[in-house]
Protein backbone atom coordinates (compact mmCIF):
# COMPACT_ATOMS: atom_id res chain seq x y z
CA UNK A 1 0.00 0.00 0.00
CA UNK A 2 1.06 3.45 -0.64
CA UNK A 3 1.59 5.08 2.50
CA UNK A 4 1.68 8.70 0.41
CA UNK A 5 -1.92 8.45 -1.16
CA UNK A 6 -5.12 8.13 0.61
CA UNK A 7 -9.08 8.70 -0.75
CA UNK A 8 -10.86 8.31 1.61
CA UNK A 9 -14.50 9.35 2.70
CA UNK A 10 -13.79 10.04 6.55
CA UNK A 11 -12.46 13.88 6.91
CA UNK A 12 -9.06 13.81 8.32
CA UNK A 13 -6.77 15.75 10.26
CA UNK A 14 -4.13 18.55 9.33
CA UNK A 15 -2.21 18.36 12.67
CA UNK A 16 -2.00 14.60 12.85
CA UNK A 17 -0.89 14.78 9.02
CA UNK A 18 1.65 17.23 9.89
CA UNK A 19 3.24 15.20 12.47
CA UNK A 20 3.46 12.23 10.88
CA UNK A 21 5.50 14.06 8.04
CA UNK A 22 7.53 15.73 10.53
CA UNK A 23 7.87 12.51 12.65
CA UNK A 24 11.61 11.19 13.30
CA UNK A 25 12.27 13.78 10.27
CA UNK A 26 14.74 16.30 11.94
CA UNK A 27 16.56 16.79 8.63
CA UNK A 28 13.75 18.67 6.52
CA UNK A 29 13.62 22.48 8.13
CA UNK A 30 10.41 23.10 5.93
CA UNK A 31 6.60 21.69 5.84
CA UNK A 32 4.36 23.25 3.25
CA UNK A 33 0.70 22.23 3.06
CA UNK A 34 -2.53 22.70 0.98
CA UNK A 35 -5.51 22.04 2.31
CA UNK A 36 -8.43 22.76 -0.38
CA UNK A 37 -11.73 23.26 1.32
CA UNK A 38 -15.56 23.28 -0.22
CA UNK A 39 -16.39 27.16 -0.79
CA UNK A 40 -19.77 28.49 0.04
CA UNK A 41 -19.68 30.11 -3.81
CA UNK A 42 -18.87 29.25 -7.94
CA UNK A 43 -19.52 31.52 -10.36
CA UNK A 44 -21.70 33.23 -8.08
CA UNK A 45 -23.84 30.60 -7.33
CA UNK A 46 -24.69 29.64 -3.81
CA UNK A 47 -23.15 25.93 -3.36
CA UNK A 48 -24.85 24.03 -0.03
CA UNK A 49 -22.11 21.45 -0.55
CA UNK A 50 -20.63 18.79 -3.26
CA UNK A 51 -20.41 15.17 -4.11
CA UNK A 52 -17.03 13.87 -5.12
CA UNK A 53 -17.00 10.46 -7.70
CA UNK A 54 -14.10 9.11 -8.52
CA UNK A 55 -12.25 6.45 -10.54
CA UNK A 56 -10.60 3.70 -8.17
CA UNK A 57 -7.16 2.26 -9.08
CA UNK A 58 -6.55 5.07 -11.91
CA UNK A 59 -6.79 7.13 -8.65
CA UNK A 60 -4.05 6.45 -6.93
CA UNK A 61 -2.01 5.01 -9.65
CA UNK A 62 -2.41 9.25 -11.18
CA UNK A 63 -1.92 10.27 -7.99
CA UNK A 64 1.61 8.16 -7.84
CA UNK A 65 3.00 9.49 -10.71
CA UNK A 66 2.53 12.82 -10.35
CA UNK A 67 4.32 12.16 -7.08
CA UNK A 68 7.40 10.31 -8.81
CA UNK A 69 7.52 13.46 -11.24
CA UNK A 70 7.51 15.80 -8.02
CA UNK A 71 10.67 13.52 -6.47
CA UNK A 72 12.18 13.68 -9.58
CA UNK A 73 11.88 17.60 -9.87
CA UNK A 74 12.20 19.04 -6.41
CA UNK A 75 14.90 17.79 -3.81
CA UNK A 76 12.14 16.62 -1.21
CA UNK A 77 12.04 14.33 1.80
CA UNK A 78 8.54 13.22 2.57
CA UNK A 79 4.98 13.28 0.72
CA UNK A 80 1.22 13.21 1.43
CA UNK A 81 -1.70 13.56 -0.59
CA UNK A 82 -4.99 12.56 0.78
CA UNK A 83 -8.63 13.21 -1.49
CA UNK A 84 -12.16 12.75 -0.20
CA UNK A 85 -14.96 11.22 -1.97
CA UNK A 86 -18.57 11.33 -1.50
CA UNK A 87 -20.92 13.86 -0.13
CA UNK A 88 -19.30 16.68 1.42
CA UNK A 89 -20.87 20.21 2.56
CA UNK A 90 -19.60 23.92 2.98
CA UNK A 91 -16.20 24.86 4.74
CA UNK A 92 -15.18 20.70 4.70
CA UNK A 93 -11.51 19.60 3.77
CA UNK A 94 -11.47 18.09 -0.03
CA UNK A 95 -8.35 17.81 -0.35
CA UNK A 96 -4.63 17.78 1.10
CA UNK A 97 -1.11 18.13 0.12
CA UNK A 98 1.52 18.40 2.31
CA UNK A 99 5.28 18.36 1.26
CA UNK A 100 8.53 18.47 3.25
CA UNK A 101 12.27 19.65 2.22
CA UNK A 102 15.72 20.79 3.73
CA UNK A 103 15.33 24.26 1.75
CA UNK A 104 11.79 25.68 1.31
CA UNK A 105 11.49 26.74 -1.94
CA UNK A 106 11.63 22.85 -3.47
CA UNK A 107 8.16 22.23 -0.67
CA UNK A 108 6.42 25.19 -2.00
CA UNK A 109 7.37 23.94 -5.49
CA UNK A 110 6.61 20.53 -5.56
CA UNK A 111 3.26 21.18 -3.04
CA UNK A 112 1.80 23.43 -6.35
CA UNK A 113 2.92 21.12 -9.15
CA UNK A 114 1.21 18.11 -7.37
CA UNK A 115 -1.73 20.24 -6.75
CA UNK A 116 -1.90 21.28 -10.28
CA UNK A 117 -1.67 18.45 -11.47
CA UNK A 118 -3.99 16.80 -9.57
CA UNK A 119 -6.40 19.04 -11.35
CA UNK A 120 -6.00 18.02 -14.33
CA UNK A 121 -5.00 14.51 -14.52
CA UNK A 122 -6.68 12.83 -11.45
CA UNK A 123 -10.14 11.22 -12.01
CA UNK A 124 -12.08 13.13 -9.63
CA UNK A 125 -14.97 14.89 -10.37
CA UNK A 126 -17.25 17.05 -8.80
CA UNK A 127 -21.28 17.57 -8.39
CA UNK A 128 -22.07 20.70 -7.05
CA UNK A 129 -25.28 21.25 -5.00
CA UNK A 130 -26.96 24.65 -5.46
CA UNK A 131 -30.39 25.92 -5.50
CA UNK A 132 -30.53 24.84 -8.90
CA UNK A 133 -30.43 21.57 -8.39
CA UNK A 134 -27.21 19.53 -8.70
CA UNK A 135 -24.69 19.94 -11.37
CA UNK A 136 -21.85 18.43 -12.91
CA UNK A 137 -18.70 21.40 -12.37
CA UNK A 138 -17.00 22.30 -15.87
CA UNK A 139 -13.23 21.87 -16.00
CA UNK A 140 -11.32 25.27 -16.08
CA UNK A 141 -9.38 26.14 -18.92
CA UNK A 142 -7.33 28.00 -16.56
CA UNK A 143 -6.60 24.31 -14.74
CA UNK A 144 -4.60 23.29 -17.68
CA UNK A 145 -3.25 26.55 -18.49
CA UNK A 146 -1.40 25.59 -14.91
CA UNK A 147 -0.55 22.34 -15.45
CA UNK A 148 1.13 23.48 -18.54
CA UNK A 149 3.47 26.27 -17.31
CA UNK A 150 5.43 23.46 -15.14
CA UNK B 1 -13.79 -8.98 -24.59
CA UNK B 2 -12.87 -5.17 -22.76
CA UNK B 3 -14.24 -3.83 -20.35
CA UNK B 4 -15.42 -0.23 -20.61
CA UNK B 5 -15.82 2.05 -17.77
CA UNK B 6 -17.72 5.55 -17.61
CA UNK B 7 -17.65 8.06 -14.62
CA UNK B 8 -19.51 11.51 -14.40
CA UNK B 9 -21.84 13.31 -16.35
CA UNK B 10 -21.22 10.58 -19.13
CA UNK B 11 -21.77 7.97 -16.85
CA UNK B 12 -25.40 9.68 -15.76
CA UNK B 13 -26.17 11.03 -19.54
CA UNK B 14 -25.31 7.09 -20.97
CA UNK B 15 -27.25 5.85 -17.92
CA UNK B 16 -24.33 2.86 -17.74
CA UNK B 17 -21.46 2.88 -15.47
CA UNK B 18 -19.73 0.01 -17.08
CA UNK B 19 -20.17 -3.41 -19.81
CA UNK B 20 -18.23 -5.62 -21.96
CA UNK B 21 -17.49 -5.42 -26.00
CA UNK B 22 -16.05 -7.82 -28.18
CA UNK B 23 -12.04 -6.80 -28.86
CA UNK B 24 -12.61 -8.28 -32.60
CA UNK B 25 -12.52 -5.33 -34.97
CA UNK B 26 -11.19 -3.00 -32.13
CA UNK B 27 -7.52 -1.91 -32.20
CA UNK B 28 -7.17 1.40 -30.95
CA UNK B 29 -9.39 3.67 -28.45
CA UNK B 30 -10.76 5.21 -31.37
CA UNK B 31 -12.12 2.79 -32.83
CA UNK B 32 -13.69 1.87 -29.64
CA UNK B 33 -15.43 4.90 -29.30
CA UNK B 34 -16.73 4.81 -32.80
CA UNK B 35 -17.94 1.06 -32.45
CA UNK B 36 -19.91 3.15 -29.03
CA UNK B 37 -21.14 5.86 -30.55
CA UNK B 38 -22.64 3.74 -33.25
CA UNK B 39 -24.79 2.36 -30.53
CA UNK B 40 -27.57 5.28 -30.65
CA UNK B 41 -28.39 8.73 -31.77
CA UNK B 42 -27.69 9.41 -28.15
CA UNK B 43 -24.43 7.79 -27.74
CA UNK B 44 -22.86 8.47 -30.97
CA UNK B 45 -24.19 12.62 -29.42
CA UNK B 46 -22.41 11.85 -26.36
CA UNK B 47 -19.03 10.45 -27.93
CA UNK B 48 -18.71 13.25 -30.58
CA UNK B 49 -17.76 15.40 -27.46
CA UNK B 50 -13.98 16.12 -28.35
CA UNK B 51 -13.28 17.01 -24.70
CA UNK B 52 -13.86 13.76 -23.81
CA UNK B 53 -11.07 11.96 -22.02
CA UNK B 54 -10.16 8.47 -22.24
CA UNK B 55 -7.73 5.94 -19.99
CA UNK B 56 -6.33 1.90 -20.93
CA UNK B 57 -5.47 0.28 -17.87
CA UNK B 58 -5.62 3.52 -15.74
CA UNK B 59 -3.38 5.50 -17.57
CA UNK B 60 -4.39 8.68 -19.44
CA UNK B 61 -4.23 8.04 -23.55
CA UNK B 62 -5.09 9.34 -26.78
CA UNK B 63 -7.12 7.98 -29.35
CA UNK B 64 -4.10 6.46 -31.07
CA UNK B 65 -3.78 4.25 -28.34
CA UNK B 66 -3.40 0.45 -28.87
CA UNK B 67 -6.24 -1.87 -27.29
CA UNK B 68 -5.79 -5.27 -26.81
CA UNK B 69 -8.54 -8.34 -25.20
CA UNK B 70 -8.33 -8.02 -21.37
CA UNK B 71 -8.06 -4.33 -21.49
CA UNK B 72 -10.16 -2.12 -18.94
CA UNK B 73 -11.01 1.27 -21.21
CA UNK B 74 -12.54 4.18 -19.30
CA UNK B 75 -14.12 7.21 -20.43
CA UNK B 76 -14.96 10.43 -18.81
CA UNK B 77 -15.20 14.17 -18.68
CA UNK B 78 -12.44 16.45 -17.76
CA UNK B 79 -11.68 15.92 -14.43
CA UNK B 80 -12.52 18.55 -11.45
CA UNK B 81 -11.16 17.29 -8.48
CA UNK B 82 -9.00 19.15 -5.86
CA UNK C 1 -2.36 45.13 17.78
CA UNK C 2 -2.25 43.32 14.18
CA UNK C 3 -4.29 40.30 14.85
CA UNK C 4 -1.73 38.80 11.74
CA UNK C 5 1.73 38.97 13.60
CA UNK C 6 3.02 37.36 16.50
CA UNK C 7 6.66 37.21 17.92
CA UNK C 8 6.27 35.15 20.22
CA UNK C 9 8.52 32.56 22.79
CA UNK C 10 5.89 30.19 22.94
CA UNK C 11 5.45 27.20 20.69
CA UNK C 12 2.19 27.40 18.29
CA UNK C 13 0.09 24.71 17.47
CA UNK C 14 -0.36 24.34 12.90
CA UNK C 15 -4.07 23.06 13.85
CA UNK C 16 -5.43 26.04 15.81
CA UNK C 17 -3.73 28.54 13.36
CA UNK C 18 -5.60 27.16 10.51
CA UNK C 19 -8.83 26.93 12.60
CA UNK C 20 -8.37 30.73 13.15
CA UNK C 21 -8.00 31.24 9.46
CA UNK C 22 -10.45 29.25 8.09
CA UNK C 23 -13.45 30.08 11.14
CA UNK C 24 -15.95 32.08 9.76
CA UNK C 25 -14.66 32.28 6.33
CA UNK C 26 -16.13 29.95 3.61
CA UNK C 27 -15.11 32.22 0.54
CA UNK C 28 -11.57 31.09 0.76
CA UNK C 29 -11.13 27.24 -0.48
CA UNK C 30 -7.20 27.23 -0.42
CA UNK C 31 -5.32 27.63 2.62
CA UNK C 32 -1.43 27.33 2.33
CA UNK C 33 0.81 26.84 5.56
CA UNK C 34 4.85 27.19 5.64
CA UNK C 35 5.97 25.97 9.00
CA UNK C 36 9.79 26.18 9.28
CA UNK C 37 11.96 24.01 12.28
CA UNK C 38 15.29 23.58 13.48
CA UNK C 39 17.07 21.09 11.57
CA UNK C 40 19.64 18.78 12.71
CA UNK C 41 22.46 19.93 11.00
CA UNK C 42 23.71 23.16 8.52
CA UNK C 43 26.54 23.25 6.67
CA UNK C 44 27.32 19.74 7.77
CA UNK C 45 28.11 20.60 11.14
CA UNK C 46 25.91 18.89 13.85
CA UNK C 47 23.33 21.39 15.67
CA UNK C 48 22.06 20.79 18.82
CA UNK C 49 20.40 24.26 18.78
CA UNK C 50 19.36 27.73 18.11
CA UNK C 51 19.28 31.19 19.70
CA UNK C 52 17.02 33.43 18.14
CA UNK C 53 17.08 37.34 18.67
CA UNK C 54 15.15 40.03 17.40
CA UNK C 55 14.62 43.45 17.22
CA UNK C 56 11.67 44.57 19.33
CA UNK C 57 9.38 47.30 17.22
CA UNK C 58 11.56 46.77 14.11
CA UNK C 59 10.29 42.99 13.59
CA UNK C 60 6.49 43.67 13.75
CA UNK C 61 6.61 47.18 11.41
CA UNK C 62 8.96 45.08 8.77
CA UNK C 63 6.40 41.98 7.96
CA UNK C 64 3.36 44.01 8.32
CA UNK C 65 5.16 45.89 5.77
CA UNK C 66 6.03 42.26 3.65
CA UNK C 67 2.36 41.62 4.36
CA UNK C 68 1.09 44.59 2.87
CA UNK C 69 2.57 44.22 -0.35
CA UNK C 70 1.42 40.43 -0.74
CA UNK C 71 -2.04 41.89 -0.24
CA UNK C 72 -1.60 44.28 -2.99
CA UNK C 73 0.09 41.70 -5.47
CA UNK C 74 -2.23 38.60 -4.67
CA UNK C 75 -5.57 38.41 -3.98
CA UNK C 76 -5.50 36.66 -0.76
CA UNK C 77 -7.96 36.69 2.28
CA UNK C 78 -6.32 36.16 5.60
CA UNK C 79 -2.86 35.93 6.77
CA UNK C 80 -0.86 35.17 9.67
CA UNK C 81 3.30 35.01 10.77
CA UNK C 82 4.28 33.69 13.70
CA UNK C 83 8.17 33.47 14.28
CA UNK C 84 9.75 32.51 18.07
CA UNK C 85 12.36 34.10 19.54
CA UNK C 86 14.47 32.72 22.36
CA UNK C 87 16.07 29.34 22.71
CA UNK C 88 15.30 26.54 20.27
CA UNK C 89 15.78 23.01 20.18
CA UNK C 90 16.29 20.51 17.24
CA UNK C 91 13.16 19.48 15.40
CA UNK C 92 11.36 22.47 17.32
CA UNK C 93 8.79 25.27 15.19
CA UNK C 94 10.25 28.20 14.19
CA UNK C 95 8.18 30.17 12.09
CA UNK C 96 4.46 30.08 10.47
CA UNK C 97 3.33 31.55 7.63
CA UNK C 98 -0.49 30.90 6.67
CA UNK C 99 -2.38 32.63 3.88
CA UNK C 100 -5.84 31.59 2.51
CA UNK C 101 -7.75 32.78 -1.05
CA UNK C 102 -10.03 31.75 -3.02
CA UNK C 103 -7.83 30.43 -6.03
CA UNK C 104 -4.97 28.35 -4.56
CA UNK C 105 -2.09 30.00 -6.51
CA UNK C 106 -2.05 33.12 -4.94
CA UNK C 107 -1.58 31.80 -1.43
CA UNK C 108 0.86 29.35 -2.55
CA UNK C 109 2.83 32.91 -4.37
CA UNK C 110 1.90 35.16 -1.23
CA UNK C 111 2.89 32.45 1.09
CA UNK C 112 6.16 31.88 -0.36
CA UNK C 113 6.54 35.56 -1.12
CA UNK C 114 6.08 36.53 2.45
CA UNK C 115 8.85 34.18 3.54
CA UNK C 116 11.52 35.22 1.36
CA UNK C 117 11.27 38.31 2.45
CA UNK C 118 10.89 37.58 6.02
CA UNK C 119 14.22 35.72 5.74
CA UNK C 120 16.34 38.89 4.24
CA UNK C 121 14.06 41.94 5.56
CA UNK C 122 13.02 40.86 9.24
CA UNK C 123 15.93 41.55 11.79
CA UNK C 124 15.73 38.08 13.55
CA UNK C 125 19.00 36.63 13.88
CA UNK C 126 20.39 33.04 14.80
CA UNK C 127 23.12 31.59 16.93
CA UNK C 128 23.66 27.78 16.44
CA UNK C 129 24.92 26.01 19.17
CA UNK C 130 27.02 23.23 17.49
CA UNK C 131 29.29 20.59 18.85
CA UNK C 132 32.41 23.59 18.24
CA UNK C 133 30.20 26.14 20.52
CA UNK C 134 27.99 29.05 19.46
CA UNK C 135 28.12 30.58 16.44
CA UNK C 136 26.46 33.59 14.42
CA UNK C 137 24.86 31.75 11.29
CA UNK C 138 25.95 33.60 8.27
CA UNK C 139 22.97 34.93 5.81
CA UNK C 140 22.85 32.80 2.65
CA UNK C 141 22.93 34.58 -1.24
CA UNK C 142 20.52 32.50 -2.28
CA UNK C 143 18.43 33.96 -0.03
CA UNK C 144 18.36 37.66 -1.30
CA UNK C 145 18.93 36.08 -4.95
CA UNK C 146 15.37 34.59 -4.31
CA UNK C 147 13.88 37.92 -2.82
CA UNK C 148 15.25 39.65 -5.79
CA UNK C 149 13.23 37.40 -8.46
CA UNK C 150 10.10 38.34 -7.42
CA UNK D 1 20.67 63.30 20.39
CA UNK D 2 20.11 60.29 18.84
CA UNK D 3 19.49 57.05 19.78
CA UNK D 4 21.96 53.91 18.57
CA UNK D 5 21.05 50.38 18.95
CA UNK D 6 23.61 47.10 17.68
CA UNK D 7 22.23 43.49 17.35
CA UNK D 8 23.85 40.60 16.83
CA UNK D 9 27.04 39.81 16.42
CA UNK D 10 27.78 43.21 16.07
CA UNK D 11 26.08 43.80 19.75
CA UNK D 12 28.52 40.97 21.01
CA UNK D 13 31.78 42.38 18.78
CA UNK D 14 31.19 46.27 19.99
CA UNK D 15 30.11 44.89 23.41
CA UNK D 16 27.42 47.56 23.46
CA UNK D 17 23.34 46.79 22.96
CA UNK D 18 22.64 50.74 22.92
CA UNK D 19 24.34 53.82 22.97
CA UNK D 20 23.42 57.53 22.77
CA UNK D 21 25.24 60.30 20.40
CA UNK D 22 24.85 63.31 19.67
CA UNK D 23 22.99 64.55 16.49
CA UNK D 24 25.23 67.97 16.17
CA UNK D 25 27.58 66.81 13.23
CA UNK D 26 25.21 63.89 12.38
CA UNK D 27 22.66 64.81 9.04
CA UNK D 28 23.01 60.80 7.18
CA UNK D 29 23.52 57.26 8.43
CA UNK D 30 26.62 57.11 6.36
CA UNK D 31 27.84 60.69 8.77
CA UNK D 32 26.86 58.23 11.71
CA UNK D 33 28.66 55.32 10.99
CA UNK D 34 32.07 57.26 10.17
CA UNK D 35 31.66 58.68 13.89
CA UNK D 36 31.04 55.58 15.54
CA UNK D 37 33.75 54.32 13.33
CA UNK D 38 36.26 56.93 15.13
CA UNK D 39 35.56 55.60 18.36
CA UNK D 40 38.48 52.65 18.40
CA UNK D 41 40.59 50.83 15.98
CA UNK D 42 37.98 47.70 16.73
CA UNK D 43 34.61 50.40 16.36
CA UNK D 44 36.46 51.03 12.95
CA UNK D 45 37.15 47.45 11.74
CA UNK D 46 33.29 46.26 12.30
CA UNK D 47 32.19 49.80 10.75
CA UNK D 48 33.86 49.20 7.79
CA UNK D 49 32.20 45.88 6.74
CA UNK D 50 29.78 46.18 3.74
CA UNK D 51 27.40 43.64 4.65
CA UNK D 52 26.12 46.07 7.97
CA UNK D 53 22.59 47.07 7.59
CA UNK D 54 21.46 49.54 9.20
CA UNK D 55 17.82 50.89 9.75
CA UNK D 56 16.01 54.00 10.85
CA UNK D 57 12.89 54.74 13.14
CA UNK D 58 12.76 50.63 12.31
CA UNK D 59 12.79 51.29 8.61
CA UNK D 60 15.64 49.66 6.76
CA UNK D 61 17.51 52.48 4.68
CA UNK D 62 20.87 52.89 3.05
CA UNK D 63 24.21 55.50 4.02
CA UNK D 64 22.30 58.38 2.22
CA UNK D 65 19.41 58.51 5.16
CA UNK D 66 18.74 61.47 6.97
CA UNK D 67 19.10 61.02 10.42
CA UNK D 68 17.01 63.68 13.05
CA UNK D 69 17.31 64.49 16.39
CA UNK D 70 15.21 61.74 18.35
CA UNK D 71 15.71 59.43 15.77
CA UNK D 72 16.38 55.26 16.56
CA UNK D 73 19.15 54.13 14.18
CA UNK D 74 19.86 50.66 14.21
CA UNK D 75 23.00 48.77 12.55
CA UNK D 76 23.10 45.00 12.49
CA UNK D 77 24.57 42.23 10.34
CA UNK D 78 22.10 40.37 8.06
CA UNK D 79 19.06 39.35 8.81
CA UNK D 80 19.17 35.31 9.59
CA UNK D 81 15.26 34.47 10.83
CA UNK D 82 12.47 32.61 8.56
Amino acid sequence: MNQEISIQAADFSLADEVALLEQDNAVDGAVVTFTGRVRNNNNGMSVSGLTLEHYPGMTEKSLANIIDIAKSRWNIGRVKVIHRIGELNIGEQIVFVGVTSKHRHDAFAANEFIMDFLKVQAPFWKKERTEQGESWLDAKATDDAKAQNW
Amino acid sequence: MIKVVFFAALREQLDCSELTISSENISTVAELKQQLASKSEQWRTLFDNTSLLSAVNHDMVDGTHPINAGDEVAFFPPVTGG
